[in-house]
């Protein structure tokens, strides 16, 4: 098994994702006005594109 | 034609242009009033289409073929960056040396990152009922990203910068703003028109008809376009030295 | 009251611009067009125009400098490297 | 007109002035301190603005001005690190004087809008400003040392 699939890793990528996930909508939910089912629908998946480039970059920096 | 007839015809051309220009600011209207004859009617056709933020109207509806052209300069002139700024025959690269940046600039870069990235995708997605829209929002979109050539080094941003996806983004969304425009000629009315989708709530994100469309595909035609852009800049300083090396 | 915000702005702006065709290095030139636009944006609000603030801080803040530096680095170490050449 | 758009005016016309006579006299290590305040001194009067004009949306402004402006300091640290070295520019008391004038133009602006989403929008703004300057200042002072050539 690779030490990137073992299922301690997957559980902290997941749990990584899910947290800058949540801190960015609520990001979003900050950011705009009147809150309605589209709105919360764009605004999650900006958070996901943001979380998803979050991990991206940290593993890019650590990487080497 | 002799260099005397045409300095003739260029002297008549400009008086006439001048004296056009000069009838025309005498009837305008006068500065600091209160009569504004074009913000007027601007305003009463973005509200009869239910766009909140009138300069969205006037960029992707009112003047929509504009805004057309003005995105095809920006694709054309980073087509010519690109043909530009490519690596020359005499030219080589090389890797660029791992940097050490101080820890409280890295982790700054890696938390401001997503978080450029979600205001930019937040002001390209609001474009039509605050200021902002697809031009602003995608720049945003896109300097977030080189966040992790300054807080890092440039072999961390290429890691998560797949350039050829960007370039093919690029293009497909000029061809959705076009495909946009065209199915309203399909729905039988004209070019850019904006009677194919219904106009929805005042003030909410779905308002506008085709307005949201068109500015999500300025937002990620420009979010590209920077992108591609400051990555030929980036090669070019960083990584592209001259010599056939060895 | 407003009049005399615009006034601040506009001069600030007129003063930011001379400056910046002022200067002779690139690099400082950089320096003071960032300025510049940071303030032209600063006028354009004042203006009743934020959208074109917008554009013009998402612009003129980081963009602009960034390639205008790029360049200033690529020139600068094309000149290194013929020196070390020679 | 009221108090905001006055704050607004000596916010701009002080801070304004002060970053241009900064960064258009002296070396260039002075000069990148003087960039960096300048976002620092001009954000605040953006939000001013925004509460003298009364239009939540101009906030929009000061929140794009609070993440890009640091990022643009960011650019003139790292590609001007080498003519920096050895100078160490830095201006610890006027960035965290300036910082504190950010903090309190945030303080002051939330407690006129009331509690709510908008100001949380604030202080995610006041926050984004405040540590984006003093990491830029860090940067400047010698945030770059092991950055050669790339």
């Amino acid at each position: 098994m690779d030490r990137r699939t073992t299922p301690r890793a997957v559980l902290l990528a997941a749990g990584e994702l899910l947290a800058w996930w949540a801190a960015l909508a609520l990001l979003w939910l900050v950011l705009i006005t009147t809150v309605d089912t589209l709105e919360r629908v764009v605004g999650a998946s900006a958070a996901a594109a943001g979380a998803l480039l979050a991990r991206a970059g940290r593993r890019a920096v650590r990487w080497r | 034609m002799s260099r005397r007839l045409r300095l003739w015809l260029l002297a008549v051309g400009g008086a006439g242009l001048a004296a056009l220009l000069a009838a025309a600011c005498l009837d305008l209207p006068g500065f600091g009033g209160r009569a504004h004859p074009y913000g007027t009617r601007a305003v009463r056709a973005s509200l009869a289409r239910h766009t909140a933020n009138t300069v969205a109207s006037v960029n992707f509806d009112q003047r929509a073929y504009d805004t057309l052209g003005e995105m095809s300069i920006l694709f054309a002139a980073v087509l010519g960056c690109v043909v530009l700024l490519r690596q020359a025959r005499d030219e080589h690269r090389e890797r660029p040396r791992p940097a050490e940046v101080a820890r409280p600039v890295r982790r700054y870069a890696l938390l401001v990152v997503p978080v450029a990235l979600v205001c930019g995708l937040y002001v390209i997605a609001h474009g039509q009922l605050s200021p902002g829209g697809g031009f602003q929002g995608g720049v945003v979109a896109a300097t977030a990203l080189h966040l992790l050539y300054l807080g890092a080094d440039y072999r961390a941003l290429e890691r998560v910068r797949p350039l050829g996806t960007f370039e093919t983004v690029d293009a497909l969304s000029v061809c959705a703003y076009l495909v946009l425009g065209l199915a309203g000629v399909l729905a039988a009315t004209a070019f850019l028109a904006n009677t194919l989708l219904p106009y929805g709530t005042f003030d909410t994100l779905s308002s506008g008809g085709t307005v949201p469309l068109l500015n999500a595909a300025v937002g990620i035609e420009v979010a590209s376009a920077v992108v591609v852009l400051l990555a030929n800049f980036l090669d070019q300083a960083v990584e592209i030295e001259e010599g056939n090396g060895g | 009251m407003t009049g005399v915000l615009n006034l601040v702005a506009l001069l600030l702006v007129a003063g930011a611009a001379t400056a910046a065709v002022a200067q002779r290095d690139p690099a400082r030139q950089a320096l003071v067009l960032s300025v510049l636009g940071v303030l032209l944006a600063v006028l354009f609000t004042v203006l009743q125009a934020p959208d074109v603030g917008l554009s013009q801080l998402a612009v003129g803040a980081a963009l602009t400098p960034l390639l205008i530096m790029l360049s200033v680095r690529k020139i600068r170490r094309r000149g290194r490297g013929r020196d070390g050449a020679r | 007109m009221n108090g905001w758009i006055l704050a607004a005016t000596v916010e701009l016309g002080g801070g304004g002035a002060a970053a241009l006579w900064g960064v258009t006299t002296g070396p260039v290590a002075r000069r990148v301190v003087a960039q960096n305040l300048t976002t620092a001194a001009l954000c605040p009067a953006l939000l001013l603005l925004a509460q003298g004009y009364g239009r939540p949306a101009y906030v929009d402004l000061a929140l794009l001005l609070a993440l890009l402006g640091p990022v643009g300091t960011l650019v003139f640290a790292r590609l001007l690190h080498e003519d920096l070295e050895g100078r160490r520019p830095s201006a610890w008391g006027l960035t965290y004087a300036v910082a504190g004038v950010g903090a309190v133009v945030v303080i002051v602006v939330c407690a006129a809008t009331g509690p709510g989403r908008a100001m949380v929008k604030l202080l995610v703004i006041g926050a984004l400003l405040i540590g984006g300057n003093l990491i830029a200042s860090r940067a400047l002072s010698g945030g770059f040392q092991g950055v050669r050539g790339g």
